[in-house]
C-alpha cells in the first residue's frame, strides 16, 4: 500500500553542499571514491559493441552568408536596449544580460532560414576525400586507354551491366534538377580534367558531351572567358561577322577579332570534339589593357561571387570594345561601321553644367548596357517592378549621372549633370546585370519568369519603351538568346556556365567541356538559390538566324601563301630552305601537303607525386609552336620541296628549347640575332588555316599533338597521320618516326637534331610507302616485322 | 564476488566487425577493458577486509590484517619454517604493506637485523621493497615479521606457470625473466648483499611480465649467525638464478625427452629455443657465469627490452591520458546537467533567451540531439566526446547553434561557451550566499 | 552499500618526486612529476584548431591544418630549405599527423620516394614514425610534404636544454639520450637506411626524458639524386650522434674552461662526469665507434634504463588505478543525455507521461536539480555519482520522484528506471529502421 511504500522509498537525502568529490575540473579526487553496489546484471552504462562511429570528417564551414549577415551579440543587445529596431526580422532575441558577454566577445547572432541553410543540428555525414573530389568521383570517367582494356576483356554479361550502370550514371550526370535543397546538380559544377600518362587526349571528353557542339577546355588561363565565348558563338550576327572577317588578312595587328573568328571556325569544324581556346588566350594576354583590367593569370575561380561577376562583365566590356577597335584598325576607318550595326548602342549624352548652366550634347556608342536595380535610379521601389527583367532594362536605357568635366565656359573642371539616353537598340543586345546578392535573391520571389523570353520595344516621344506584350503599334520584337549564369555551391565556390538557344527553339547548357540539351523551362527557372544570371543577350527577332559557316570564303585573301612575311628585314642574310608557292600551285581540295612542327616548352608539366606510387598531373605541359615546315606532297617534280618553313616569334619566356628534339637553338627565335625566317604566330597560323580551308590533306607523324598546339581543328578526312597508319593494334604501341624511317624505308636515321623539313619529308615517304604496301597487301606483314 | 564480465561484456569470440580506418567502436574512447579489469581486480584485492578473531587487530604499527591465500604449503621449504602472509595497513602512512610472518623463531640479538637497513635502501623495480623487520608476540609465540610493499593480486611464478591453467613459457618470458633478475641481482650484489632465496615461489608477477623478488632479507635474519663469506653467498645467488631459468626452460620438453641419461648441456640442446638462448643458458649453468659478463653478452637483448618497455610506457600513458580526459568529461557533463533544464529556471524571464543559459540550451541540443537529414535521431558518441573535449579545452573554434524555432542562430566559440558555463556554474553554487 | 569498484590507494612504488634534478635517482628518471598536467597540456595541443585563409583547407587526405610554432628559424639549416610544420587530421583514419612541408622543391621523379616505404615500416620507440610523402601545389608552388605521427606539445632538444628556463643536462640525461639514439640507429641501419639528419633540432622529447628522431626520410628525398654509398652515410650518422652528445656534454663547462687550445679529448677530461662516461664519450668521437660495440660497452647503463622504465611504467599504472570508473560514468551520462530533453519529443503526446520520458525527466531533476529547504540549488557531485552508480547496477532500492508541479509523485526502483532507459535508448537508436 502507498503508505508503506512511501516508508520504504528513499526520501530525498538531506541537502549537503558537500565537496566529497569536487566538481572542479582540475580536481584529482578519484570519481571511484564512491563505489558501486553489488550487481549481477550487465550494467546500464554498456553500449552495444557493434555500434560504429565515424571520425575524420572534413569540418563543415559555417556558411559565409550567415557570418556576413551576423551582428555581434553586444551590438544586438545595445540595439534592443536602446529601442533601435532596424534589425532584420527575426533577430529579436536579446542575448546579453549586462556582464554576461564582455564587450570584446566574438559571439555573433544572425537570422537563420531553414530553406536556405537546412534544418538544425543535422549530423554531418562522413565523406572520404580520396583524390580531392568526394561525391564527384563517380563522374570521373575512365581514361580512354583504360576503357579499351576493359572493353576487350569483358564478357557480354559484364558489358551489359557496364552499360546499365553507365546509363544511370549518364542520367545522373545530365540531370539538371537538384534532388535536395542543398545540392547543386553536378552538371553545373566546375569540372576537372584528369591527366593520365598519355596526356590530355586520354581523358574521355565524349563522356561529357554527346552533341555535335564543341565544348571548351577549362585548364587554360582565364578559363572563365569560356562562358561568354560560347554565348557569342551562337549569336548569328556576331558569328558571321567574326568568321567573315577572316577573309581579310590581319596578321600583325594583334587582332582579337581575328582570333575570335578563328576560334568560332574551329568550334564548328571540331563538331563536338573538345577544343582549347589557347591562341585566343595567348592574344588576350598580349594586350596590355587586358592584363590590367582582367586577371589574366588567374583562372578566375578563386574569387568571391561578386568579384567573379564583376570580372566576367569587365571581360564582356573589354571584348566588345576591343573588337570595335580591331575593325577600325583593319579597315582603317574612323568608326567600326559594321560592328556598330551588330551590337552598337547609340547613346546621346546631354551635359548640363552645375552652376554655370552650360549645355552640351554629345553622342557615343556603347556595346553593352549595365542593368541595375531600379532603386539605384532613385525610382520608388514598386513591387510590381521586381517581377520581370523588362522594367530593369527599360530603366537602364536612361541614366542620370554626375560627371566632372572641363567646362568651356568657366575654364575650370566642375560637375556636370549628365543624362544618357539610349536612342536605339542593336540587333544583338548585351546586358550586364549589376545586381548584388541580395537583389538577385529577390528575383526568385517573382511568380512569373523574371527572365522574359521576349519583349517588345517601341519608340514613344523620343524614348524607347519596352513591354512584355505587343501593343500592335510599331514595335521590334526581341527574344532571349541566352545568358551566362553563375552557379555557387554551399562552400562558396562559383562557376560560370552558359545557357543559349541554338537553332529555332533548342536550348543547350555549356559548362566548359560539358554540353547538354536543356529544357527552356529549366533555363528560365531562377528559383534555385545557387543560380544567378550575370550577362544576358537578347536578339532582335528580325535579324538573321542563319550561321554563315563559309562566310570567310567571299573575297578570301590568300596572298600570304605566296609571299615572305618576315617580322624583320628581307631574305638577305637569312637561311632560307624553302621555295614559295606559285599561283599555278594554288591549293585545291585534295592537295597533299606534308607538315611537321617543332615546339618549345613554355611551362613544364606540374605533377604531384605520392610515396605510394600514385601521381596526379595538375597542369599538363604547355608548349608553343616554334617552327613549322610544309612540303609539297603531290607527285610531281616538286614533290617534297618545302614551301613554308617559318620560325615563330615567341614573346613568353621559354622554359626549355628542347634543342635535341626540336633542333631549335635559342638564337633562332631571337628577333635580334636570328638568321631564320622569323614571323608572327598570326602569320603562320593564317597560312595553315588557309591550307586547311582550301581543302588540303595533311600528311605527318603524330599530327594530333601538332594541331593541338597550333590550335587548329582539322577534320579527320584531311589528315593522314603515319603514326596512326603504322599503329600496332595488338600492342597498342605507336612507333616513332625514327624507327619507322629505319625499318620501313631502310634509310639512314637522322643524325644530330631533328629538323622539321626532314621529318615532314620522311612522313611523306612513309605515307607513299603505306599506300604502296596497302595496295599490295603487304602492310600487315611489314607491320609485324 | 563480482562478475566482471557484466561490467563491459566482451563481444563474442568470432565476431568480426568490419571497420573502415576512420570508424571506431565504443571501446576505442575508453580504457582497454582487459587492463581495466586487471586493475580493478587489483584494487579489489587491496580493499579486502577480513575479520576473524584468530588474527590480531594490531601488529606493530599495522592493522586490518588480511591473510593472503597461498595455495601451496612448501612455504616452509625455503625458510625451514612455517611462514604466513598478510595484507595490512600502516598506521603511520595509511599505505598497504605485505607482512611475512615466520612463526616460532628464536631471535635474541638485534644483530639479526643488520642487513635490513641495506635491504630497505634498495629501490629496484625487480625487487619487492623491504621496509622493516621486527619480532612480535601478538600471534602467540615469537614471530618474525618483515614488512614489504604490497602488490594486490600478485601471483608467484609457480602459480602462473604451474597451476590453474598455467601460462605457457615462451622464449620471450625466459629472456624477460633473466634480464629482470639480472637487474635485481646487479643492485643487490653491488650493495654487498645476497638474495639467498631465489626460487620460483619467491618471485612474484605484479603486472604483465613484471617480476619481482619477494621475501628478501628473511634468510639473512634467520641465518644471521651463519657467517658465510658474502662472495660465496653471491655465487650461490647466481647458481640459484641459473637453476630457476633452467627449470623453467625444460618444462617445454617435459615428457618428450628423457632426462635420465643426459647432461644438462645435452638437455639444453633439445630445447626448442633459439641458438642464442641455448648458448646463454649453457653459459648460465656454467661456472663462468658472472653478472658483468652476462650483461655484455645479452646487450642487444637489453636494447630490445628497452624498446619494448618504451612502447608499453607509451601505451599505458595514453590509456591514462584518456581516462584523465574522461574524468574531466564527467565533471563537465555534470556541470552542464546542473545548469541545464533546472525547473526553477523555466518560466523565469531572466533565465530564458536573454541570458547565458540560452547558448547552453542550444549547445546541449548540438551535442546530444543531432538528427540526420530525414529527422531521425543520430546517436554518435564520437561527436559527443569530441565536442565536450573541445569545450573542456576551450579552443577558439566557432560553432553554429541554431534556435529551436530555426529563426535565428548564434555563432560562438568553445572558449566563450566554456566561460559562460564556468560563470553560470559558480553563480549557481554561490546563489545561497547572496 | 556501495562497496564495489572503489578506488584503492595507489600501489607502490612510492617515489619522492619533487626533488632537485641532481638529487633524483636514476630509478625515477623517467617519471614525470607533473604527469597529469603534462597529459592535459598534450591533449589540449591535440585539440587546437586554426582558421586562416593562408593555410589550405585540404592537403592530400589531410585537413584542419594547424601550424606548429617553431620558435627558432634554423629549420632551414638541416635541409637547406625552408620548412614548416603543421598538425593535421587524416580524413582516411581520423588520426592526427604532423606534416612537415619543405617549400619550393623540384621533384620530378617518383624515384625520390624510394626509401619512404622502408622508413614507414620502421616502428621504433625512439623514432617518429614516417607515414607517407607527397608533393602538392595547394600551397602555391611545389611543396614536399611528409606525414609523421603527431606528438602534442613535444619540444626539441634545443628548446628543452637551451631555451626558456633550460633544463640542466645531467649525466643521466646523457646516458639516456645515448642509449635511446643507439636503439634508433640500430634499427635504422639494420634496415639499410641512414638518418642523415641527426641534430639537436631534429630530436624531440615526447614524454619525460623520452626522445625520438624526427624528420626522418626528408634528406633522402631532397638528395635522392646524390648516390652516396649507404655505408658512408651510416658512418656519418655515427659521427653526427657523437657530435650531438659531445655538444650536449660540453655545455656543462661553458665559460669555466677555455676550448681554444684543446683537443676534444682534452676538453672531455675537464667534464665533471663519471670516468665511465668520459671514456665512453671519447670512444664515441673516435673513429672506432660502431653500434655493435657500443652496446656491449654500456650494458650496465642499459640495465639502469630498464629499471627506470619499469618504474615509470608502474607509476603510470598506479595513477591509472584511481581512474577506472570514469569511462563507465561517461558512457552512462551520455546515454541519459541522448535520451533526455530531445527537441522532437517536446509537445509530442506519445513522449510525455505515458512513457519512459516522464520518469527519466523526473529522475534527471532528482539527480542534478536538487534544492535545499529554502530553494537554493544544491550542487553535489557525490550525490550524482551515487545515484548514477545505483542506476547503473539497477538495484532494488526505490526512490520517490516528485513532479514539477509538485502535484504528483511516482515511486520507482532503480531497476525499473534502468529497464526503461535501456529500452528507450534502444528505441531511439532503431527509430530510423522502422
Amino acid at each position: 500500500n502507498l503508505a508503506s511504500s512511501l516508508e520504504q522509498a528513499t526520501m530525498l537525502p538531506p541537502p549537503a553542499n558537500s565537496d566529497i568529490i569536487p566538481a572542479d575540473s582540475d580536481s584529482t579526487v578519484p570519481l571511484s571514491s564512491i563505489g558501486m553496489p553489488y550487481y549481477d546484471q550487465p550494467l546500464l552504462s554498456n553500449w552495444p559493441f557493434d555500434m560504429k562511429f565515424s571520425l575524420g570528417h572534413v569540418p563543415k564551414k559555417i556558411n559565409p552568408e550567415l557570418i556576413n549577415s551576423s551582428k555581434s551579440v553586444v551590438e544586438n543587445y545595445n540595439a534592443h536596449a536602446f529601442g533601435q529596431n532596424n534589425l532584420p526580422s527575426g533577430m529579436g532575441v536579446n542575448m546579453n544580460i549586462p556582464g554576461v558577454f564582455k564587450t570584446d566577445t566574438d559571439t555573433r547572432i544572425a537570422v537563420y532560414s531553414r530553406e536556405k541553410y537546412g534544418p538544425r543540428n543535422v549530423a554531418q555525414p562522413y565523406y572520404r576525400l580520396h583524390d580531392r573530389s568526394n561525391q564527384k568521383n563517380k563522374f570521373v570517367p575512365k581514361f580512354i586507354s583504360e576503357r579499351l582494356d576493359v572493353d576487350e576483356k569483358s564478357s557480354s554479361t559484364a558489358e551489359n551491366t557496364n552499360s546499365d550502370f553507365k546509363d544511370t550514371l549518364y542520367e545522373q550526370l545530365f540531370d539538371c534538377k537538384p534532388h535536395s535543397s542543398q545540392e547543386v546538380p553536378y552538371c553545373f559544377t566546375k569540372l576537372d580534367i584528369h591527366y593520365s600518362k598519355f596526356g590530355v587526349h586520354d581523358f574521355d571528353f565524349e563522356f561529357f558531351n554527346k552533341t555535335n557542339l564543341s565544348g571548351l577546355e577549362s585548364h587554360v588561363q582565364s578559363a572563365y572567358c569560356n562562358s561568354l565565348l560560347q554565348l557569342y558563338r551562337f549569336a548569328p550576327l556576331m558569328f558571321n561577322y567574326a568568321v567573315g572577317s577572316l577573309a581579310e588578312e590581319s596578321v600583325d595587328n594583334n587582332s582579337l577579332l581575328t582570333e575570335l573568328g578563328f576560334l568560332f571556325d574551329m568550334m564548328v569544324k571540331a563538331s563536338g570534339q573538345h577544343i582549347a581556346p589557347s591562341n585566343f588566350q595567348k592574344m588576350l594576354s598580349k594586350i596590355p589593357e587586358a592584363s590590367r583590367i582582367l586577371d589574366i593569370y588567374n583562372n578566375g575561380y578563386n574569387r568571391d561571387e561578386h568579384s567573379q561577376r564583376v570580372l566576367i562583365q569587365s571581360f564582356n566590356n573589354f571584348l566588345l570594345e576591343r573588337i570595335s577597335l580591331d575593325e577600325m584598325n583593319q579597315a582603317k576607318s574612323n568608326a567600326p561601321h559594321i560592328f556598330n550595326t551588330i551590337m552598337g548602342i547609340p547613346v546621346e549624352c546631354e551635359f548640363i553644367g552645375v552652376g554655370c548652366g552650360l549645355r552640351k550634347i554629345g553622342n557615343t556608342t556603347l556595346y553593352s548596357l549595365d542593368v541595375r536595380h531600379p532603386k539605384t535610379n532613385n525610382v520608388v521601389l514598386n513591387k510590381k517592378l521586381n517581377h520581370s527583367i523588362i522594367p530593369y532594362i527599360e530603366l537602364a536605357l536612361s541614366r542620370n549621372l554626375s560627371v566632372n568635366m572641363a567646362c568651356d565656359n568657366c575654364n575650370e573642371t566642375h560637375a556636370f549633370d549628365t543624362l544618357y539616353t539610349v536612342k536605339d537598340l542593336p540587333p544583338i543586345l548585351s546586358l550586364n546585370l549589376e545586381l548584388t546578392n541580395q537583389e538577385l535573391s529577390e528575383l526568385k520571389a517573382s511568380k512569373t519568369n523574371w527572365l522574359a523570353s521576349e519583349f517588345y520595344a517601341s519608340m514613344n516621344k523620343g524614348r524607347i519603351c519596352l513591354k512584355s506584350i505587343t501593343t500592335g503599334f510599331r514595335h521590334l520584337k526581341y527574344e532571349l538568346l541566352g545568358y551566362v549564369a553563375q552557379v555557387t555551391d554551399k562552400e562558396g565556390n562559383s562557376n560560370l556556365v552558359t545557357f543559349v538557344k541554338v537553332g529555332k527553339d533548342e536550348w543547350f547548357l555549356f559548362n566548359d567541356f560539358l554540353v547538354m540539351p536543356i529544357s527552356e523551362h529549366e533555363v528560365l527557372n531562377l528559383n534555385y538559390w545557387w543560380k544567378k544570371p550575370v550577362i544576358v543577350i537578347y536578339k532582335n527577332s528580325e535579324s538573321t538566324n542563319m550561321f554563315d559557316y563559309e562566310g570567310w570564303r567571299q573575297n578570301l585573301n590568300q596572298d600570304i601563301l605566296y609571299r615572305d612575311h618576315f617580322s624583320r628585314g628581307t631574305r638577305e642574310g637569312k637561311i632560307i630552305e624553302y621555295e614559295l608557292l606559285t599561283k599555278e600551285e594554288a591549293p585545291q581540295p585534295g592537295t597533299l601537303v606534308a607538315i611537321d612542327a617543332e615546339f618549345v616548352v613554355i611551362e613544364p608539366e606540374l605533377v604531384e607525386f605520392n610515396s605510394d606510387g600514385t601521381k596526379k598531373v595538375i597542369r599538363p605541359l604547355k608548349n608553343s609552336l616554334a617552327r613549322v615546315s610544309v612540303l609539297r606532297g603531290d607527285t610531281g617534280p616538286k614533290e617534297g620541296i618545302p614551301f613554308i618553313d617559318d620560325y615563330v616569334i615567341i614573346e613568353e619566356p621559354i622554359n626549355d628549347y628542347l634543342t635535341s628534339w626540336s633542333g631549335i637553338e635559342p638564337d633562332d627565335l631571337n628577333l635580334e640575332k636570328s638568321k631564320r625566317s622569323l614571323t608572327t604566330l598570326q602569320a603562320v597560323y593564317r597560312k595553315l588555316w588557309l591550307l586547311l580551308n582550301l581543302g588540303c590533306i595533311f600528311v605527318g607523324h603524330g599530327l594530333i599533338n601538332d594541331f593541338r598546339t597550333i590550335n587548329l581543328s582539322v577534320p579527320k578526312q584531311q589528315v593522314r597521320d603515319t603514326a596512326e597508319l603504322y599503329f600496332l593494334k595488338k600492342e597498342k604501341r605507336k612507333l616513332s618516326l625514327k624507327f619507322l624511317t629505319y625499318a620501313v624505308l631502310r634509310r639512314e636515321v637522322q643524325k644530330g637534331n631533328h629538323d622539321s623539313i626532314e621529318d615532314a619529308k620522311a612522313a611523306l615517304m612513309l605515307y607513299r610507302k603505306y599506300i604502296q604496301l596497302n595496295n599490295t597487301g603487304e602492310l600487315q606483314h611489314t607491320l609485324e616485322e | 564476488p563480482l562478475n566482471y564480465n557484466l561490467y563491459a561484456p566482451p563481444p563474442p569470440p568470432h565476431f568480426n566487425l568490419h571497420l573502415n580506418p576512420n570508424e571506431r567502436t565504443v571501446s576505442s574512447f575508453f580504457i582497454d577493458d582487459n587492463l581495466r579489469e586487471s586493475l580493478q581486480k587489483r584494487n579489489e584485492a587491496c580493499l579486502q577486509t577480513f575479520s576473524n578473531p584468530s588474527i590480531p587487530d594490531i601488529v606493530g604499527v599495522y592493522h586490518s590484517l588480511v591473510p593472503l591465500n597461498n595455495n601451496f604449503d612448501n612455504n616452509s621449504a625455503r625458510y625451514g619454517a612455517v611462514s604466513h602472509m598478510y595484507k595490512a595497513t600502516s598506521n603511520k602512512d595509511a599505505r598497504l604493506y605485505a607482512l611475512r610472518r615466520i612463526e616460532n623463531v628464536n631471535i635474541t640479538d638485534k644483530q639479526a637485523f643488520k642487513t635490513i637497513k641495506a635491504w630497505s635502501s634498495i629501490e629496484n623495480s625487480n625487487i619487492v621493497k623491504v621496509h622493516e623487520a621486527f619480532t612480535t608476540t601478538v600471534f602467540g609465540g615469537n614471530s618474525l615479521v618483515v614488512a614489504y610493499d604490497f602488490y594486490g593480486n600478485a601471483k608467484t611464478l609457480i602459480e602462473i606457470h604451474f597451476q590453474n591453467q598455467p601460462e605457457l613459457i615462451t622464449e620471450q618470458h625466459l629472456w624477460s625473466y633473466l634480464i629482470q633478475l639480472v637487474n635485481a641481482l646487479n643492485e643487490v650484489h653491488d650493495k654487498g648483499l645476497a638474495v639467498r632465496s631465489i626460487d620460483l615461489s619467491k618471485v612474484i608477477v605484479t603486472n604483465k611480465n613484471r617480476i619481482k623478488l619477494s621475501g628478501c632479507g628473511i634468510v639473512d635474519i634467520l641465518q644471521h649467525e651463519n657467517t658465510e663469506d658474502i662472495a660465496q653467498l653471491q655465487k650461490k645467488d647466481l647458481e640459484l638464478l641459473a637453476k630457476l631459468l633452467y627449470d623453467l626452460s625444460i618444462t617445454s620438453i617435459y615428457g618428450s625427452v628423457s632426462f635420465d641419461d643426459k647432461t644438462q648441456d645435452q638437455i639444453i640442446d633439445h630445447l626448442k629455443f633459439s641458438d642464442d638462448y641455448k648458448a646463454t643458458l649453457k653459459y648460465l649453468i656454467s661456472a663462468d657465469f658472472n653478472l658483468k659478463e652476462i650483461q655484455t653478452r645479452i646487450a642487444p637483448r637489453l636494447l630490445d627490452v628497452i624498446d619494448g618497455l618504451q612502447n608499453s610506457n607509451d601505451f599505458i600513458e595514453s590509456q591514462l591520458s584518456t581516462e584523465l580526459e574522461n574524468a574531466r568529461l564527467v565533471r563537465l557533463m555534470s556541470k552542464l546537467s546542473f545548469l541545464h533544464g533546472r525547473p526553477e529556471h523555466e518560466g523565469d524571464p531572466n533565465w530564458s533567451e536573454s541570458s547565458a543559459n540560452y547558448p547552453l540550451t542550444l549547445f546541449v541540443d548540438y551535442v546530444y540531439h543531432q538528427v540526420d537529414e530525414r529527422g531521425y535521431p543520430v546517436v554518435d558518441l564520437a561527436h559527443v566526446i569530441t565536442c565536450l573535449n573541445k569545450l573542456d579545452a576551450g579552443i577558439e573554434e566557432r560553432i553554429l547553434l541554431v534556435s529551436k524555432d530555426e529563426k535565428n542562430c548564434i555563432i560562438i566559440s568553445y572558449k566563450e561557451l566554456k566561460t559562460l558555463i564556468e560563470e553560470g556554474f559558480n553563480e549557481l553554487r554561490m546563489r545561497k550566499d547572496i
